[in-house]
């Protein structure tokens, strides 16, 4: 296998003395900024930093050069040969991508000498290209298309004398998610690189030498990665495509809406490739505060879900016990009966995790109208004495691109992995490019990096509080340390104790940093609008309403299976309000179909507490209609009729409720951590009830179903299949686990 | 009788003849007989474009100053564009002045209108540009003459020099809403009676206003406004060009043909 | 003097029909006048489910409808298209159809308030 | 070929010129009236004159019709003579006109430009 | 003279072709016709078929349809081998010259159109979104 780059040694981090040592002997004296090196491109002066390669000053000078091998993101290979150019006083064109700048460089990007050399060098990579455009996925948005035409001949010299035919090779079965067409490789192990280098799984690779070099997995197996299908988007041509986008639509008939994803609580930005009201694919969009330029698996081809098991129509349970579609007056009318002969108390709200801001405002504006101040989220979240009122208590408070500046990280109860997996990329990123130490307390499971395995009972935390374990040291003299709690531990009895261990830890580390705005404590949740929903002043999990026994249940698109009829009043009316028939509609004796997150313009607060706006990029199917405007229709019918008809009027009542709304985009940052700790009241229970700080999610099959959307996905059991499959495979690594 | 028969056969190739030795006997830089003889050269680097030879610009160049030498009044500038074609822009009060030269000048005898277009550039101060394309079968050659207008300036008609301008101004009083004063009949020709706006105007939607159909109640067809019931697709149509603007490449463009007859002064 | 300057500041345009409102304002009247007294004929010749009075007021709508243009070149170019009009009335190019365009009586008014919106699924 | 009657022209609709010299010789005397009243630096009386001039003396010196189409070298002697008609009528519409004045007005700045952007 | 003894005979002959004069009067509503012609044969639809090559061709073959149908006769009634011989595509009947008949022949049915049994097209597409259906109690 090909390896291209220098991972760090494995066998750094035996134990936590080492550790502290490092971060001892870790200088912290910046290296003197040294001077800039003059460089001329196209007879432009350009100043820029040693050590930076040529292709990287001619983008400064504004001059893009042609590349197939060389990306942003992953280590140079050079081996492309596209972006040569020539530079003065030089014998050759020389590569422009592996080159470091010297001084008084010239180069030459338009010269006869670097156009004959790209020229030549697209008619040997086209000799061996099969000119199947028509016919290939890629068309359209192919790099090879595209600089061929800017760049390549005009006419063929190629004749194919000995009558053999042009290179072929047989595709590889990767997986159900990766379609390759491996004739139509150019070995520019872009897709090879990321696997070892991003995705951390050294499962790409190349056998063979010349004419008969061929990327693959040496053995047919799965690409087991979350993030395997961002090599799609890598690969410059169309060896490696989209498996479910496969033949489905050109680049040039979408439309592009740009979004946000909410199948975890990154938030990761996307763009949702629209054709006649459908989504085709979704892509990731650049942003280096959160995904970079990746997505997940989940992310990308959970999409399919979206058009099955769909609520298209409201239902109404009919006196023998069944959902009958209904329209929406009578519906509405139906709800109205029995809630205008309830009392107020006995109404109750439960929300979901992927349910938007807007929705979950109309619901509790309209609960309270309704004289209820019973809504809550389903994911539970420990009341701490202090409550949910200090914001620093849940969210991600160093946001994820502050990682990078960290020097150690201790994960408590989470799988980053699977649970966030641009969290786990970003730390694997920082893990290679620093020393960056990473601790896991919980289970031992695959991060795609080493990490010191402390173990996964609740006292070990609590003896690094008291000073009692080795880390406790290594924490307090690493300069900058972060505590990645998940929030799958704190679904249990009694997991109060786990947050407040965690937070006084934090705090202890905060108080004593130099770092004057260093925030220690961060929360991993896996809902994705569940830091919404808090700071909108949902109460977390579902017990104080259970208390209550509702007589009149809303279900915000909950579809977790926490709440049972047995929990309700009896004969309680259930209303859903949601967008796939999953749990929550089955319990429901009202159903009112909802848009999912391609189809309405939303707000979503993701786990930095990062307001973001997703843009509706298809129409609600059939009758369904947006979330907020069926609640602001339903709040009519009832009586209590919302002051907001227009999408700008609810978001300026988020942004009354939390500041957070005001700013999309940004991080709204939580600040009172003194006061927040001093509110703290030390609760009574000192143990959470359930033991091993364990993860929620364990191997990569547990990953693909999460929500109601990708357990609708048929591409997503595939993968399931596909994974139990490789583990029958004897050529397959065994997990770790 | 039998010898005018005769006669009549070998003529056409008598007077082709002794046109390729006439060439200079013109009296001013007409256009030239010369033109019909052009061929592409055998061998040539770009066989699918045919470029005009240097001779047949440099006489679409010599009868661009020649027009506009002669008309000083109306004529702004002389074009030859570096596909060959020649293309005198002026001055709206011109166009029967100018196309009445074209077509009855002994040097010109342009006595074929092939078509008249519009053109719409909504942000220019004259939004609709005119077209007249002109074809002279004396000399084998073709001139634009090239003028302007708003949407409320009417533009003198030019049925009264080429009666074949008829239609092609209804089209565009139709197409575009440019009013053709003297027009012997001016009204609709393409669209509906009815319909309202001018379909080629850059701010007409693509879609229209209205959506026709047959409706069984009335039992007659009606006319509502728009509601596109299924998806309006717009294409991306970025070309492979733009990823790389530094190495774009404009071919030359278009040559000045002739100096503004009081700049040569 | 300064009316001169005045006079230069505006542009200089050549008149459609009109040269000043006066003589619009007639045009428009005279054209107004002959679609009144076609209107009878109109509903005779076309058999359309209109009184004269209700066609009357319809051309009386459609007048009113531009009565805020006042530019006179704007003013011509609508009297133009209005004969235009009436030509292709007064010689039946049109058909029964063409004349009820103008009624749009198929047409269903657009839900104002959240609610009917809500349930059409109209935004 | 002298002696031979021409039947026809083979152009539909342009009969056989029976006169063609004297017809001729009075048009182009009346173009030339035409032009004498236009100012003499003009361009267009300029350019005409040469072109009458030359093929009046063409017409004067050739007494032979088929010679003389040769020699003028613009299609049959009818179709000169057409084309003389048309110059007649051209020439006195453009007295009215007075192409030679100077230019009415420029065009407004970027109406030429293209592309527009 | 003879002119009226042929009228009269032929008279003679419609009355007793459509048997008597009240059922001539009443053939009148479904046939619009005077017409006498020797059977020719019935098909299993109870079309009855008539020649008579007295008129001239195009009106010399013909059908009576049966009392059954009343007055929704329709030119579709007709089966295709008897089509065959109404039009004069053959000279021989299918009761003289009966065609083949091949296994993958189906049954002749007339034309449905305007009817409630009339074909309506549908779409054969998927939908693009698959709906929930409520598991059954």
């Amino acid at each position: 296998m090909l390896r291209l780059w220098p991972l760090r040694q494995i066998s750094r981090l035996q134990n936590a003395i080492s550790l502290t040592q490092q971060a001892c002997n870790k200088s912290s004296v910046p290296a003197p900024s040294p001077e800039l090196v003059e460089v001329f491109v196209d007879d432009k002066q350009v100043f820029v930093e040693p050590g930076t390669t040529v292709l990287q000053a001619c983008a400064a000078a504004g001059v893009e050069i042609p590349r197939f091998c060389y990306h942003d993101r992953l280590s140079i290979a050079g081996n492309c040969r596209m972006c040569l150019v020539e530079v003065e006083r030089s014998a050759k064109p020389v590569a422009s991508c592996a080159m470091p700048v010297m001084k008084g460089m010239k180069v030459k990007t338009d010269s006869p000498v670097t156009r004959k050399a790209r020229e030549g060098v697209m008619e040997f990579l086209l000799v061996n290209h099969p000119l199947d455009c028509p016919i290939c996925d890629q068309g359209g948005e192919c790099d090879l298309q595209d600089q061929s035409m800017a760049f390549g001949s005009d006419r063929s010299r190629f004749t194919d004398n000995a009558f053999t035919g042009k290179r072929a090779v047989e595709d590889k079965n990767i997986g159900p998610l990766i379609k390759t067409i491996m004739t139509r490789c150019i070995h520019c192990t872009r897709c090879i690189r990321f696997a070892s280098e991003i995705a951390g799984v050294e499962d790409l690779g190349t056998s063979g030498r010349g004419t008969e070099m061929q990327v693959g997995t040496y053995v047919e197996k799965m690409f087991k990665s979350e993030m395997s299908g961002n090599v799609i988007d890598l690969c410059p041509v169309g060896a490696l495509t989209s498996k479910p986008y496969a033949f489905t639509a050109r680049p040039w008939e979408n439309r592009r809406i740009e979004s946000v994803d909410v199948m975890d609580a990154v938030g990761s930005n996307i763009v949702v490739c629209m054709r006649s009201n459908e989504v085709m694919r979704i892509l990731p969009r650049l942003n280096e505060d959160i995904n970079e330029e990746w997505i997940s698996d989940k992310t990308r081809f959970a999409y399919d879900g979206l058009k099955r098991q769909r609520l298209t129509t409201p239902f109404v349970r009919s006196g023998t016990g069944e959902l009958v579609p209904a329209d929406w007056e009578s519906a509405f009318v139906k709800i109205a009966e029995r809630v205008n002969a309830t009392d107020g108390d006995l109404i109750a709200g439960v929300a979901g995790g992927q349910v938007d801001a807007e929705a979950l405002i109309a619901l509790k504006d309209m609960l309270n109208r309704l004289g209820s101040e019973s809504v809550c989220t389903e994911e539970k979240f420990p009341m701490t004495n202090s409550g949910i009122d200090f914001r620093s208590n849940y969210i991600m408070n160093t946001t994820i691109s502050g990682i990078e500046e960290s020097d150690l990280i201790l994960l408590v109860g989470t799988n980053p992995r699977l649970e966030a997996p641009l969290v786990n990329a970003r730390i694997r990123k920082t893990w290679i490019n620093s020393d960056l130490c990473v601790t896991v307390l919980g289970a031992p499971v695959d991060l795609s990096y080493d990490y010191q395995y402390l173990g996964d009972s609740f006292e070990l935390l609590t003896d690094i509080l008291n000073d009692k374990h080795p880390l406790a040291k290594g924490l307090k003299e690493a300069s900058k340390p972060m505590i990645i709690l998940g929030s799958a531990v704190l679904q249990g009895e009694n997991s109060g104790a786990i947050l407040d261990t965690v937070k006084s830890l934090s705090e202890k580390l905060r108080a004593g940093s130099e770092q004057e705005d260093w925030k220690v404590f961060n929360v991993l949740h896996t809902q994705a609008n569940q830091v919404g929903a808090l700071d909108l002043g949902y109460a977390p999990g579902v017990d104080a309403m259970k208390g209550s026994k509702p007589s009149v249940l809303f279900l915000l698109g909950a579809d977790a299976g926490t709440v049972k009829r047995e929990d309700l009043y009896e004969n309680a009316l259930v209303v859903y309000i949601g967008h796939h028939g999953d749990y929550g509609a089955q319990i429901a004796d009202v159903v009112l179909p909802a848009a999912a997150y391609t189809e309405k313009d939303a707000v979503y607060v993701n786990t930095e507490g990062r307001a973001q706006i997703g843009r509706q990029a298809v129409s609600p199917p059939g009758m369904a209609r947006q979330d907020w405007k069926i609640i602001r229709a339903l709040s009519e019918m009832l009586g209590v009729t919302l002051p907001y008809d227009k999408l700008s009027d609810v978001r300026a009542r988020l942004g009354e409720v939390s500041p957070t709304f005001n700013h999309a985009g940004q991080v709204e940052d939580a600040g009172f951590f003194n006061l927040s700790d001093s509110a703290t009241v030390p609760r009574k229970e000192s143990r959470p009830a359930v033991q091993p700080l364990s993860p929620a999610l364990l191997s990569l099959r547990d990953f693909y179903m999460t929500d109601p959307i990708s357990r609708a996905s048929l591409t997503m059991a595939k993968c399931v299949q596909a994974v139990d499959d490789a583990e029958k495979n004897p050529y397959s690594k065994p997990e770790q686990s | 009788m039998m010898a005018s028969r005769l006669w009549r056969l070998v003529r056409p190739v008598a007077c082709n003849l002794s046109r390729t030795s006439a060439l200079n006997n013109c009296a001013a830089p007409a256009l030239s007989h010369g033109l019909r003889f052009q061929t592409t050269e055998a061998g040539s680097s770009k066989p699918t474009v045919a470029s005009p030879s240097p001779l047949v610009k440099q006489q679409l160049t010599d009868f661009g100053a020649y027009v506009a030498e002669c008309l000083p009044k109306y004529v702004q500038k002389v074009e030859v564009s570096h596909h060959g074609d020649l293309e005198v822009m002026i001055h709206p009060d011109g166009a029967i002045p100018v196309l009445s030269f074209l077509k009855d000048h002994t040097n010109a005898q342009f006595v074929n209108i092939v078509d008249i277009a519009g053109v719409d550039k909504p942000t220019l101060e004259n939004r609709f540009e005119i077209v007249y394309m002109l074809m002279s079968l004396q000399f084998n050659a073709r001139i634009r003459v090239k003028t302007y207008t708003d949407e409320l300036t009417p533009i003198d008609s030019v049925c009264s020099v080429f009666q074949g301008a008829n239609w092609y101004e209804r089209e565009i009083w139709d197409m575009y809403g440019v009013f053709f004063a003297n027009h012997p009949d001016l009204r609709r020709i393409l669209t509906d009676y009815g319909f309202e706006g001018h379909p080629f105007r850059k701010d007409f939607p693509l879609s229209g206003y209205v959506e026709v159909r047959y409706d069984d109640e009335v039992k007659r067809v009606v006319v509502e406004p728009i509601e596109l019931s299924q998806e309006f697709r717009k294409f991306e149509a970025n070309t492979p060009w733009e990823t790389f603007p530094n190495f774009r490449q404009v071919e030359g463009g278009e040559t000045e043909a002739a100096a503004k007859p009081e700049e040569k002064q | 003097m300064a009316t001169r300057s005045v006079q230069q500041g505006l542009k200089q345009v050549k008149p459609m029909l009109s040269v000043d409102r006066t003589e619009a304002r007639r045009r428009v009247l005279n054209l107004y006048k002959a679609w009144y007294r076609q209107v009878p004929y109109v509903v005779k010749d076309f058999h359309i489910p209109v009184t004269v009075e209700q066609g009357r007021a319809k051309v009386r709508e459609m007048f009113l409808k531009n009565k805020h243009v006042s530019d006179v070149r704007a003013i011509d170019m609508l009297v133009i298209k209005g004969q235009m009009d009436l030509v292709e009335t007064a010689n039946i190019w049109k058909q029964r159809n063409h004349i009820m365009m103008f009624f749009q009586d198929t047409v269903n008014p657009k839900p104002a308030d959240f609610l009917s919106k809500f349930y059409e699924g109209q935004d | 070929m002298a002696g031979i009657h021409k039947v026809t022209t083979g152009l539909t609709g342009l009969a056989v010129a029976r006169h063609p010299h004297q017809t001729l010789k009075v048009l182009y005397g009346k173009i030339l009236s035409q032009l004498k009243k236009m100012p003499t630096e003009a361009a267009y009386r300029r350019n005409t004159e040469l072109i009458v001039n030359e093929r009046l003396a063409a017409v004067t010196a050739e007494p032979d019709v088929v010679k003389l189409e040769q020699r003028i070298n613009c299609g049959q002697i009818e179709e000169v003579i057409i084309q003389a008609e048309r110059e007649l009528s051209l020439s006195r519409r453009m007295l009215q006109w007075k192409p030679w004045e100077p230019l009415v007005g420029q065009a407004p700045p970027n109406q030429w430009k293209w592309p527009l952007a | 003279m003879a002119k009226y003894i042929e009228k009269i005979s032929n008279a003679l002959k419609i009355v007793k072709h459509n048997g008597g004069i009240v059922g001539t009067y009443l053939g009148l509503y479904r046939r619009d016709d005077f017409k006498w012609g020797t059977f020719v044969g019935e098909d299993k639809y109870g079309n009855k078929y008539y020649k008579n090559d007295y008129f001239f061709m195009g009106k010399s073959r013909w059908v009576e349809y049966p009392l059954s149908v009343g007055h929704d006769y329709d030119a579709s009634q007709i089966p295709s081998e008897w089509h065959r011989w109404l039009q004069y595509i053959a000279d021989e009947p299918p009761t003289q010259l009966p065609l083949p008949h091949r296994p993958w022949m189906a049954d002749h049915t007339e034309n449905f159109s305007g009817t409630s049994r009339e074909y309506v097209p549908y779409s054969t597409t998927r939908p693009k979104v698959e709906a929930w259906v409520p598991p059954k109690k």
